[in-house]
């Protein structure tokens, strides 16, 4: 069930440049269920910045109701975000969208986590889930340098963990589909989330195996109203059938919609 | 206190979504009763089915959004058969949005929608500035909007409501065409044409390019066009454009609305339609009124408060 | 890598205080240097003194203000005597804005105006919203704006530019009887007309009712507008409408402007100019250009970036 | 010389319904002159609420660099502006405008310094400073009711103060004038500021004597450049001569302007 909540911050923490770790407490977090879910943050009471952003669901603590977001504080309203002190509010609407679902998935069988820049955070919750339930992870992650790179030691304890950056000054040099084709990485299942480029460049390399994309799109409402963030379907790629990125999404099957 | 009688639609209360910002109305029914609300004013139809632009389709602007969704919709025969009949379940009536790019498009479809048992009302949309053919001209010519309002007027089953383009230079002039054609009613106003670059490529943020500007920014050129052909003409008006709060709601019927639409806002704030109809009796009684009907042009038409009386 | 060269006009860089929120200059030289500027449009001046309309003349919107000022200024003898004078001292052009309720004043007026050794150009008031007699007409015509404007460049010893009015429904077709009929130049957008009620008396704010809307709620319509007007006519155009940031100015010079001119945004900081001024170079090199000629008209100009030229 | 600054938060207090004295610092104090004068302050970085708002001066202390500020919290702006704490900044620009002149008062005389509602705050420093010069100082200070009185004792410690209330909750029922008529007060010159009609009373009254009335009126630009605050001057009511509130005023002599 979607729900609107003055959510309450516990901790807020800069780990890596422009990129904020968010924590808050509410309610709401009863509602989330699957990893890859995000919510809509309105970030000031007034009109400036008018309209809500996504951003995704990094981790769920169900018994703290607690759950965290990492975000790229860039434009007006993440910016805004990030001022934010524990005790303060912020107003969430939420959980959103389908996440990626892992019941196909069985104990002992190998997924593979690709993430790209500020599209990593979703999957920390999902490796979290997959591991709880014995599936072995591998994670790639890619990033524009090294002064943004995060998340790498969480992700490691997790699961065997690789870093590419752009530019070479962290990890191996390149894109993730570099690193994954070098080292002939093996899998069952990918799960991604990134750059549109980075999730066009897995599905033409390894959509032969199960894969599940995470988009993005510039979303009016979130909840699937307005049709703000449509893409078509491969099944009929210049008709007039669709799926929304907010309500039908964020995750879609490869093969299911034109990325 | 919040009942409003208008041709066709007998509205508990004047407060409803606009057009395009409500869908169908199927996701906002997952969250709250919608049968509170005053009517539903559904997504624009066409004939045929669409799907409208290539995204983006939204930028936000300062007290404002930028759209150029295009007209994205199922069809006619769809909506019909989908998104009218699920709504049959709610006790609240529906004010169809037609779209078209000539006449007889408009024609067609409200010919069949409005023999939906629910489509208390048609609404004509001829000001989206979003689709490249055709659409725009209907709304900036008054001949050209006349002729159309009279070609719908004859198939109609239920009583016409014409939406007003506010991207003309004389609007009364408009609205007065429209009245003479025989609308029952008149909604505006629509969005402002507007644009914004991306400072790094340089080019337009939407890719249709021009989109349509709504949200609190458009408030002041709403409440003085509805002020103008308020006086201008005997039709009543559904006014929108900023609704966001209140106070909004009283500005607009002070300025000459029946009722109101509410659109941009139910992004920011999906329950903003429950929360304003929760909202509004208070706020009158503060202000010193009984019913909301008192206010409706009370910039213009009274001196002094009117009398009391219940309806 | 900032200077600008218009039609009459060699500008420093391509900054501007928008015509009637810089006053005659006097007050803004008390807090900075003036000669930074690229340029000043003087307040509003018609032929006689004029006291404009009672108060309130100013009210706050979402993102905006309203403004009924009704070109208040101490009329022809007294700005050439007392005003123009005054701003000799300052190694700044002067753009005098000419307002009038009859061509024979806009006429009169420019003809003298025109002769002050600083002023370098003449900016046509055609679109000011605010004076119940005339003005709104000028620029709603395209045959009466090309009159005007014809009358107008022949009297006149410097460039003339015309500022164009927001509120048309064909803001192109105005441009270009404009450009036909000899314009050097367009200034544009004016103010939107726009309209608030007193919440408790029900009454407008302002005492004339209706004013002009202009500040950040209305930098998405000036952008449209001026990218289409840009690609229309062959004459340069000066942005204006919403300006407070860097990346706003050079939003507007993407959209097709030469140069821009800050509104609103002096009452907000009455510093922005200069702050502008000096934040622009780097802004311009972080985005890779070398020079703010390049960025004209780049949303519709270039594909790509075009090669660095340096004039 | 007009400054715009950053200023420092010291302290907020709530001191009656609604009414908050706001106290900061900074090196703007080292501009300010005369008391009547007025800052603009802008309340939020963002463009909501777009325009600064005029606010008096209340108090001024050179030695700490710090002035302080009453007003009512009734709109966006002045709302937001009360949820500032200590350590939070305010956008000020001023000194504004042109004060109570206190120099032709001398030593022994009697000012009558005349406030209604939120039009009492920039009489406390005027009072100090006429207290200073020896000037016998007497207090009328009007509110609507017995909730929004405040500044009654400050002033008090510096001169006999009467109070009233329009509903008659505390102090005198009635306006300031009445009391002004009925307690036969005497006084060689009249400072005062407040609504409108109260300002129109005393100088109907009283203005056969030396009278300073301080007005208020919307503003745009605060300085003098856009014409928004102008009035007619009484030697010329129809015509096109005029004072700017912001820059001649706010505070003028009785008799120069139409009120
Ligand atoms: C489903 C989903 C999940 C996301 N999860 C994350 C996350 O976990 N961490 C993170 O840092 N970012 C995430 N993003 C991207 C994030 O929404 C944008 O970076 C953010 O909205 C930009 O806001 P701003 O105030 O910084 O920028 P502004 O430039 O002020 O934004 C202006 C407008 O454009 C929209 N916008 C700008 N960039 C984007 C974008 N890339 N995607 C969608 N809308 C955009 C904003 O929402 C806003 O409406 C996600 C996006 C989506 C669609
Ligand atoms: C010279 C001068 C000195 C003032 N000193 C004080 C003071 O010491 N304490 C105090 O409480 N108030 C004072 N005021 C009034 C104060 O400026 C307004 O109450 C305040 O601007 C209202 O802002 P808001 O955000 O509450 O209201 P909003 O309704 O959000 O304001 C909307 C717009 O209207 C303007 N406005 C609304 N009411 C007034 C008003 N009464 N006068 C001028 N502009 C108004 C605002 O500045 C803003 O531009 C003074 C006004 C002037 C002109
Ligand atoms: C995303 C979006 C889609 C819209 N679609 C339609 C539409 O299909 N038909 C229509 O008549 N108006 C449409 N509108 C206009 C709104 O109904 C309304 O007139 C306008 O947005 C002003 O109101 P607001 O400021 O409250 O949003 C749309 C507006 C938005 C923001
Ligand atoms: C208080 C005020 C007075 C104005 N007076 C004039 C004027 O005398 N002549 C004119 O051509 N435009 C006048 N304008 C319009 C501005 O020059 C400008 O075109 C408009 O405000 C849009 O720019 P902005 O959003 O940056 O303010 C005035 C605007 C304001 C706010
Ligand atoms: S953001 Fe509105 S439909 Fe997806
Ligand atoms: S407020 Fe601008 S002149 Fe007074």
């Amino acid at each position: 069930m979607i729900k609107k909540e003055l959510m309450t911050v516990i901790n807020q923490l800069r780990i890596a440049k422009n990129i904020f770790q968010l924590t808050v407490e509410g309610e709401l977090v009863k509602e989330m269920s699957e990893p890859g879910q995000f919510v809509h943050l309105k970030v000031t009471e007034g009109s400036a910045p008018l309209l809500r952003r996504p951003i995704s669901i990094s981790e769920i603590d169900k018994e703290k109701n607690q759950f965290t977001m990492i975000y790229r504080a860039e434009g007006a309203g993440t910016q805004l975000l990030s001022a934010k002190k524990p005790g303060d509010n912020v107003d969430v609407l939420g959980p959103l969208g389908n996440g990626f679902p892992t019941e196909q998935l069985k104990a002992g069988q190998t997924a593979l986590l690709v993430g790209g820049g500020i599209g990593v955070p979703p999957l920390l919750e999902l490796s979290k889930r997959l591991v709880e339930k014995g599936v072995i992870v591998k994670h790639v992650i890619g990033f524009e340098t090294l002064d943004v790179v995060f998340l790498e030691h969480e992700l490691k304890r997790l699961g065997k963990t690789y870093v590419t950056t752009v530019d070479g000054t962290y990890g191996s040099k390149g894109f993730v589909t570099d690193l994954i084709t070098n080292y002939e990485l093996e899998f069952d299942t990918t799960f991604a989330c990134g750059p549109t480029p980075m999730l066009r460049a897995l599905e033409t390399l390894y959509s032969h195996k199960p894969m599940y994309l995470s988009l993005e799109e510039r979303m009016g409402c979130g909840i699937g109203a307005c049709f703000a963030c449509v893409c078509h379907t491969q099944a009929d790629p210049d008709g007039t059938s669709y799926k929304k990125v907010c309500s039908d999404g964020p995750v879609f099957l490869a093969g299911e919609v034109v990325i | 206190m919040l009942n409003v009688q208008l041709p066709g639609l007998s509205l508990k209360n004047p407060i409803m979504p606009a057009s395009g910002c409500f869908g169908f109305g199927k996701e906002y029914a997952n969250i709250y009763d919608v049968s509170q609300l005053g009517a539903i004013m559904i997504k624009a139809t066409t004939s045929e089915p669409r799907f409208g632009n290539a995204t983006p389709r939204v930028a936000e602007t300062e007290a404002g959004m930028l759209n150029a969704i295009g007209l994205q919709n199922p069809g006619l025969e769809k909506v019909i058969e989908n998104e009218l009949t699920w709504l049959e379940q709610f006790d609240v009536p529906i004010i169809a949005n037609v779209a078209g790019s000539q006449i007889e498009d408009y024609v067609e479809v409200t010919k069949e929608i409005s023999k939906s048992p629910n489509v208390h009302a048609i609404e004509l949309n001829i000001s989206c500035p979003n689709v490249k053919t055709g659409g725009i001209a209907f709304g900036t010519v008054p001949e050209i909007a006349a002729q159309l309002t009279r070609a719908v007027k004859n198939v109609s089953e239920v009583p016409v409501y014409v939406k007003l383009s506010p991207n003309v230079t004389n609007i009364v002039e408009i609205a007065k065409a429209i009245e003479q054609a025989g609308a029952d009613g008149l909604t505006m106003i629509n969005t402002l044409l507007g644009m914004r670059l991306n400072l790094k490529t340089g080019k337009p943020i939407l890719s249709n390019k021009t989109g349509g500007l709504s949200g609190p920014a458009i408030k002041p050129v709403a409440i003085r066009m509805i002020y103008e052909v308020s006086q201008s003409v005997n039709i009543p008006i559904i006014g929108m454009g900023g609704i966001q709060t209140v106070d909004d709601v009283i500005e607009f019927m002070y300025a000459g609305a029946s009722a109101v639409a509410v659109g941009t806002a139910n992004f920011v704030n999906p329950f903003i339609c429950p929360e304003l109809i929760d909202a509004l009796p208070e706020r009158l009684k503060e202000l010193g009124f009984d019913h909301v009907s008192e206010i409706v042009g009370r910039s213009w038409k009274y001196d002094r408060k009117t009398a009391h009386y219940c309806p």
